[in-house]
């Protein structure tokens, strides 16, 4: 089954160039996407069923043993990412079958997004840490694409603030491989494991380890280094926003969580210290910047940094209850904050705006709307039984667990305010009246209704399900978290069994 | 609900449908009642999240029963009162849907084994009675008073939560059950005045008490059926609920008494005194509700003889009090909702006389009220009693007795109020207009009232069956209790006495009496309304400051925190992890070296000083050639090479482009501070590279990669240049990558200049694809030439 | 007259710098060069026609569009990738080499080929883009 | 040598960095160019500056010769050098077309994506503005 590793990364990119090779023929374009959407899913499903049963699994590009070639791995972590990844590309190919349907911007939006979805599997799956950063620029490319098509003037000025702070973090996660490499020489994440034990300088390792810090900060948007996000995600096609909402910054998250268990865990104190008080600032600076807004893409976006507060919490404070929360906390948050995209951009569509001062009327003309708005937005708001309070309780155990109190507090402050957030948007969008000056967008065809609102009610229904019924998906963040916290079982994966004795040895651990 | 298909005419049929649901459980509670009421309890449970203690679990006890016959019986009534009261108002379907979902939350909550399904079903009645509230939801004040309830009972319930996670921890479960099975006190953990603290901030805000209460009485801005519902008789007992139930585990001590006592005496006296100075019929029964609130918190907090125990008399006068006020208040507020649908208001001024053309809702509000001012032989009676006589021999006797006294009076004079005033007197023009009601609106409060009556006259059977389960629940129950409509003449009696005689007077001298402290009330300078509006304008305020600070929408300025953190952050690890390691002694550097070096150097330089677009363009190419001259001089002649290329591409791609944008002469000089600023945080971030850059490589590199790679790029890659195996087969991945970043720029470039004639052109290739080939090479070159 | 010379000259340079450009390409898996060194000097010899012709009669000279080319070469590299798994026993991108003639062919050299194929097509891209007229701004889209 | 690449890294770097920090497009743009080199230059003298020889091996050789350059960073940089010009070509572009539309370079006068009403007051407090 090992060729499914492959398969996820390589299937979207043969199609993303297969789009490219059809251009322009729209209908061929939409339709490659689609079937790719859907054959991606299965791919992904298949994997994760694989990696539940028979545990890690692992493939040397190449043919070439590790740590010499690059390795594939699909732990619980990696597998779960790319099951996730596949149904947020799946519902935005659907959706976008109505959002972008504009000659012009469907050559410009498929392929692309096919490999977005590619690299973002490439990112989730490598085990090899120059080619997460290959995965990287790939994704910041084809986000770049994505973000400009269209062309207008907010997006170009959007896109030169994501593309002048991603272009810092990229070269400076490249310059924190180059160190690494010059200290360890190897790139082989698992065999990086075993040698950054034996560098001398450990006080170095540590400055290497707060240049990954910066670098996948700026990627996933923490404070202080959030700025692109807000300044951007607002400003293309809601499909593009909704795929950008639900998985980018996750990248960054995982990384971080791949590289601080795997690799930088000689001074947790340290490194996941500064970590723990990056996550408190993080929480609050999002979910204020989200008060302070009224368009919902943009209390949204805000929404994503608060939110990316409570996953690296779950990190920094690096217990195995604290990183299956955290992974909980990923898997939740993608299905519920693309959603909330995309009901943004249908609230666009079916109300007239998105802006709480014009937008009114949800409630009494689209019911069915206000409902879908309902459980994605309550669920990030933290209410149960939706999946957004199994995460938040997941942190919030895990913090008191720890005995990080104040974090604790500061977890349940942000998780009100982001109540309250979300609570206006329901208060003054859904049940307001719509405004005298606003007026009804025109009627939209039933096909294109059914395509807008398909992916959301199922989205939403994956929210409720997790809600009502969080056992699988704990028992999954689980495992990855477990998994995670203690890398020996990844490690002995990668590299096999006899060269971990003997490096293990050679260095006096014993893994 | 067109929208789900489901024809409008049939929507109230489905509404008096609903009621068989409350009916069907409350029957299925009371065939319950036997095997409690002899001490048996009942425990299901679904497994949610076993590894964490975390299940759906639920169990019935006493106390549990107690409130489940009170949600599940008054249920009924509202559900049949409001298939009524709510007919030809819009979006019935889902009203009912969240009434029913209230209703089975509240169920859930109470039934809850585990903490955090309690806690659950907690939020989802929040939630629930949110939407309840809001469903006027067009109405400005609706949705604030919807919002309100939510946000202040939220605070609480993430409080709450907080307790009980700290709880858990402590005490190793979340279930209820084992908690309560064992020696249940936590009171001398190290954790328990937080645990106390933030448990009891959860069930303060969710029952009113002051000041935190002020969001129930906006409430009122619900349908009455709802109200009815919610803020008399469940949602807001919830709070008192959790009180007597974690009694046994958080109860007895000092603070627990202190607090609850101080709380609830203060809560019931002021909502009393607020609630006869209202003229709302709604708004007077809603302070009378904080009032029983109050009573309630006050009386589960009164300690009992021995340290560290409640009083057992006062428990079971709280428990009492729970079912009396209940019966009473449903009630009541059924026949206010009767007035408002009959005459369409609810002010007390514009009543008089109505008992004339509203009969049925007279005899509701008749036998209601008189249980609700104490009177024998009704149940509210036996009610007080068992408060005076608890209050006076507990421990805070004077203070308590007093309290409840002065509230129980003012609980006469507003029990007049809404049974007396709108139905007595001269026949005003809303009596006049007013239409009949049919037996939906009735029902209910007669039912109740007379509910009232029967549990009165049958005090035993009713306690033994109801309240000492419950009360057993809590804490064990007093030795020797009897309860009774009649203990003989006491102090105690008089004490009865007098409260009618003060709520009479009260009620007799309402508008000399009460002018003042009606005024007083309204214009007090610290309100809770007050302070929850401040806070959240405050939050509004501070939030946009400060992201208008962070999000400046200045780029420049991101860069320049961006670049900041980076400095100070690996600056600082440098120094405080002692990273830094200079090289010893003078490196040998050969000349040309030097040369290259000192030629980078003044190219980059120049970059950053000319005001010639040109020359920047120029120098940009002399570093590039001059570091390929490194890279070729070091053995890297692929890399030299291509840098070499790509270097010239750049300046050729650059020198396109930047030629077409405005030169550097109209450039916006910055102030020296801002060159300044940038300069040292420029400096820093090349500081710090450099300082980390040498003690990476202090030490030679580990090759062992290289070597295998050199010794298996002839056997396994069958290449003789190692750079190229690496690339194309060790890591092949890497280089998909790469090649896909540069087709993918290449279209995003393209969709980037989009332009009107590349569609003409796209057209042209279809077309020439189209026809013969030989005609569009002819036209290519009479073109060219 | 003057560029008319210049073209031609341009067009002999052009075809000298392509050979080399292949050259390079074939070679690179034993000497320095390969698929990037090859394609980048075949990019600069399209660049330079682009210099000295009108960037109308590049496109129609390759008679492609260049980004279709560039997928291509992608689409090469990632065949020659598969060609590994579907040969069976191997895994994505592991080397399968035959030899025909003595000359030894694997997917690695496809693979470079495609890399090849894929810094023409995408070089020539930016440099046709940018080099042809500004666009106007689009009418539409803006709000 | 390592030392002086190190001191020349620092140099880039510290340029670049300045460069961003203008408030002209064009010098953005210039700084961009610039900050690739940085990590190039970090890679390779990572992996070691002392050999002097290309890794190559000669024909009928089974192994490299003594002295020959670490591999592995020169094909890490082939890589990253051909990403950061990709990315780089296609920010150059953006740059151009952002002020085609935009009609400005002053990056500090782009405001669409982030107009001032929803972002902010008096520009200057920070960047000290216009002169």
């Amino acid at each position: 089954m090992s060729w499914l590793l492959a398969a996820a990364i390589v299937l979207p990119l043969a199609c993303g160039i297969l789009g490219l090779l059809l251009r322009p023929h729209r209908a061929m374009q939409q339709a490659v996407s689609l079937v790719a959407g859907i054959a991606h899913l299965g791919i992904a499903t298949s994997l994760l069923v694989t990696v539940w049963r028979e545990g890690i699994l692992v493939v040397q590009v190449g043919g070439w043993p590790a740590p010499f070639g690059i390795t594939l791995v699909a732990d619980h972590l990696s597998a779960a990412m790319v099951l996730i990844t596949s149904v947020m590309g799946a519902a935005t190919i659907v959706y976008a079958l109505c959002d972008i349907d504009e000659r012009a911007l469907v050559k410009d939006f498929h392929p692309p997004l096919q490999a977005l979805i590619g690299a973002v599997c490439g990112a989730f799956l490598t085990g090899d840490i120059f080619n997460l950063y290959v995965w990287f620029e790939v994704m910041l490319i084809a986000s770049l694409a994505l973000l400009i098509s269209g062309g207008r003037k907010a997006q170009l000025d959007g896109a030169v603030r994501y593309a002048a702070l991603s272009l810092v973090a990229t070269t400076l996660f490249l310059s924190g491989i180059g160190l690494l490499y010059g200290m360890t020489g190897t790139l082989n994440m698992a065999d990086l494991h075993l040698r950054v034990q034996q560098v001398e300088n450990q006080g170095l390792l540590s400055v290497v380890a707060i240049l990954f810090i910066v670098a996948f900060g700026i990627k996933a948007a923490v404070f202080p280094l959030f700025f692109w996000l807000p300044a951007s995600y607002h400003t293309p096609k809601v499909a593009v926003s909704a795929i950008f909402a639900g998985l980018l910054t996750k990248v960054g998250v995982y990384s971080m969580i791949r590289v601080f268990t795997l690799i930088f865990t000689h001074d947790v104190g340290y490194t996941h210290g500064i970590l723990l008080w990056t996550a408190g600032l993080t929480m609050v600076t999002g979910v204020l910047g989200a008060a302070s807004h009224n368009e919902l893409r943009r209390i949204l976006s805000f929404h994503i940094i608060s939110q990316i507060g409570y996953m690296v919490l779950g990190l920094a404070l690096f217990t195995p209850l604290a990183l299956v929360g955290a992974v909980f906390y990923i898997l939740h948050h993608i299905i519920v904050k693309a959603n909330l995209f995309f009901v943004a951009g249908a609230a666009e569509r079916l109300s007239g705006s998105s802006d709480l001062k014009t937008l009114g009327g949800v409630y009494r003309e689209q019911p069915l709307l206000a409902a879908l708005f309902f459980v994605p937005a309550f669920s990030l708001a933290g209410f149960p039984p939706l999946s957004g309070f199994w995460a938040k309780l997941l942190v919030i155990k895990a913090s008191v667990e720890s005995q990080q109190y104040w974090i604790a507090a500061v977890a349940l402050a942000v998780g009100l305010l982001t109540m309250y957030s979300m609570t206006k948007i329901w208060v003054n969008g859904i049940w307001k009246a719509r405004p005298a000056s606003a007026e009804k967008p025109p009627p939209l065809s039933r096909a294109n209704r059914a395509l807008l609102l398909g992916p959301i009610i199922c989205l939403a229904a994956m929210t409720l399900a997790i809600g009502l019924w969080p056992g699988p998906l704990y028992d999954l963040a689980e495992r990855a978290g477990h998994e995670v916290m203690d890398p020996s079982n990844y490690v002995e994966a990668v590299l096999g069994r006899s060269e971990t004795a003997a490096l293990g040895a050679g260095a006096g651990v014993g893994e | 609900m067109a929208a789900l298909g489901i024809p409008t005419a049939r929507v109230p049929v489905l509404l008096r449908a609903a009621v068989a649901l409350p009916a069907a459980l409350f029957a299925w509670f009371c065939s319950l009642v036997p095997h409690v009421s002899s001490g048996g309890s009942l425990y299901w449970e679904i497994g949610w999240i076993p590894q964490q203690g975390i299940a759906l679990s639920f169990f019935v006890d006493g106390l549990s029963l107690l409130f489940a016959l009170l949600i599940t019986g008054i249920g009924t009534l509202i559900v049949l009162y409001a298939s009524e009261y709510m007919l030809g108002q819009p979006q019935l379907l889902r009203f009912t849907a969240f009434l029913l979902a209230f209703m089975l939350s509240m169920l859930g909550l109470v039934l809850a084994d585990n903490l955090i399904a309690l806690f659950i079903f907690w939020e989802l009645t929040a939630l629930t009675s949110f939407l309840l509230i809001g469903y006027k939801h067009e109405d400005a004040a609706a949705r604030r008073a919807a919002l309100q309830a939510l946000l202040v009972t939220g605070v609480g319930a993430l409080a709450m939560l907080a307790g009980f996670v700290l709880l858990g921890e402590t005490a190793g479960t979340y279930s209820l059950r084992e908690l309560l099975a064992g020696d249940a006190s936590l009171a001398g953990a190290s954790h328990y005045p937080w645990i106390l603290a933030l448990v009891l901030a959860g069930a303060f805000t969710k029952s009113a008490q002051y000041p935190l209460h002020f969001w129930l009485p906006n409430a009122m801005a619900a349908p009455t059926p709802v109200s009815a519902y919610l803020h008399s008789a469940t949602m807001v007992k919830a709070g008192v609920f959790l009180l007597a139930r974690m009694s046994p585990v958080l109860g007895g001590t000092e603070a627990w008494s202190v607090t609850l006592v101080g709380f609830g005496a203060v809560t019931a006296v002021y909502a009393a005194l607020a609630s006869v100075t209202r003229t709302d019929l709604k708004q007077v029964l809603a302070y009378t509700t904080v009032m029983a609130l109050g009573t309630c918190v006050m009386f589960l907090g009164l300690p009992g003889e021995a340290a560290g125990t409640v009083h057992p008399a006062a428990v079971v006068a709280a428990t009492a009090f729970i079912l009396v006020h209940a019966l009473y208040k449903a009630a009541l507020f059924m026949v206010v909702g009767m007035i408002e649908r009959a005459t369409g208001s609810r002010d007390l001024a514009r009543h008089g006389g109505l008992r004339h053309v509203l009969g049925p809702a007279f005899a509701g509000a008749a036998l209601a009220g008189v249980s609700m001012a104490g009177l024998p032989p009704f149940i509210g009676f036996v009610g007080k009693e068992l408060l005076y006589s608890s209050a006076y021999e507990s421990g805070f006797g004077g203070f308590a007795l007093f309290a409840i006294f002065a509230a129980s009076a003012l609980v006469v004079t507003s029990a007049l109020m809404v049974a007396v005033l709108p139905f007595f007197g001269e026949m005003k023009q809303s009596a006049r207009d007013a239409h009949a009601v049919c037996w939906q609106l009735w029902i209910g409060p007669v039912v109740l009232g007379l509910l009232g009556l029967v549990a009165g006259v049958a005090t035993g059977p009713v306690f033994r069956a109801l309240v000492l389960p419950a009360a057993a629940a809590i804490a064990p129950l007093p030795e020797h209790f009897e309860p009774g409509l009649w203990h003989g003449f006491s102090a105690l009696m008089l004490l009865s006495l007098a409260t009618w005689a003060v709520g009479a007077l009260v009620f007799w001298k309402r508008p000399s009496i009460l002018s003042w402290p009606a005024a007083r009330l309204d214009r007090l300078p610290v309100t809770g309304d007050r302070v929850y509006d401040a806070t959240l304008d405050g939050i509004a305020r501070f939030s946009a400051a400060l992201t208008r600070r962070m999000q400046s929408g200045i780029q420049r300025r991101y860069i320049l925190v961006v670049f900041a953190t980076l400095a100070l952050s690996v600056g600082a690890t440098l120094v405080a992890k002692d990273a830094i390691h200079l090289p010893s002694r003078v490196p040998s550097v050969t000349f040309g070296e030097w040369a290259l070096v000192a030629v980078i150097a003044a190219s980059v330089l120049t970059v950053i000083l000319t005001r010639s677009r040109l020359l920047a363009i120029c120098a940009l190419g002399v570093v590039g050639t001059a570091i390929s001259l490194v890279f070729l001089l070091r053995g890297a002649p692929d890399v030299a090479l291509t840098q070499l290329i790509v270097e010239t591409l750049v300046v050729v791609i650059v020198a396109i482009v930047l030629l077409k944008l405005p030169d550097f002469r109209n450039e916006i000089r910055q102030p020296l501070s801002a060159r300044w600023r940038d300069g040292a945080v420029a400096v820093a971030v090349g500081a710090a590279t450099t300082l980390v850059l040498l003690a990476v490589t202090e030490r030679p590199p580990q090759l062992e990669l290289t070597e295998y790679f050199e010794s298996m790029a002839v056997p396994g890659g069958r290449g003789h240049n190692i750079v190229n195996v690496i690339l194309v087969d060790f890591r092949a991945l890497d280089t998909l990558g790469e090649i896909s970043v540069l087709v993918l720029a290449a279209a995003a470039v393209c969709a980037l200049m989009r332009r009107r004639f590349r569609y003409r052109f796209d057209r042209v290739q279809r077309l020439q694809r189209g026809h013969a080939a030989r005609s569009s090479r002819a036209r290519v070159s009479r073109e060219g030439a | 007259m003057n560029t008319l010379i210049l073209r031609e000259t341009t067009r002999v340079l052009f075809t000298l710098i392509l050979v080399f450009s292949v050259a390079t390409l074939l070679r690179g898996h034993d000497a320095p060069g390969g698929g990037f060194v090859g394609g980048l000097i075949a990019s600069i010899a399209c660049s330079l026609y682009v210099f000295v012709a009108d960037p109308k009669d590049v496109r129609r000279l390759v008679r492609t569009d260049p980004l279709k080319t560039a997928a291509a070469g992608l689409s090469l590299a990632v065949l020659s990738g598969l060609i590994g798994i579907l040969s069976g026993g191997g895994t994505f991108l592991s080397g399968q080499w035959v030899e025909i003639g003595g000359v030894k062919l694997g997917t690695p050299l496809l693979f470079d080929f495609g890399v090849y194929l894929v810094v023409v097509g995408a070089v020539l891209t930016f440099v046709l883009e940018i080099k042809e007229p500004a666009p106007e701004p689009p009418a539409r889209g803006d709000k | 040598m390592e030392t002086v690449i190190a001191v020349l890294v620092g140099v880039l770097m510290a340029s670049s960095v300045y460069l961003m920090l203008r408030r002209n497009l064009v010098r953005f743009v210039l700084g961009l160019a610039l900050i690739s080199h940085t990590a190039n230059l970090l890679i390779f003298s990572s992996g070691g500056l002392q050999a002097r020889f290309p890794p190559l091996i000669t024909p009928g050789e089974l192994v490299p010769g003594p002295d020959v350059a670490n591999a592995l960073p020169q094909a890490l940089m082939l890589t990253a050098i051909v990403i950061s010009f990709s990315v780089f070509a296609f920010l150059l572009v953006l740059a151009f077309r952002t002020y085609q539309r935009l009609e400005t370079v002053d990056p500090d006068s782009m405001r669409s994506a982030e107009p001032m009403a929803a972002g902010a007051g008096v520009d200057g407090s920070v960047s000290g503005g216009p002169q």
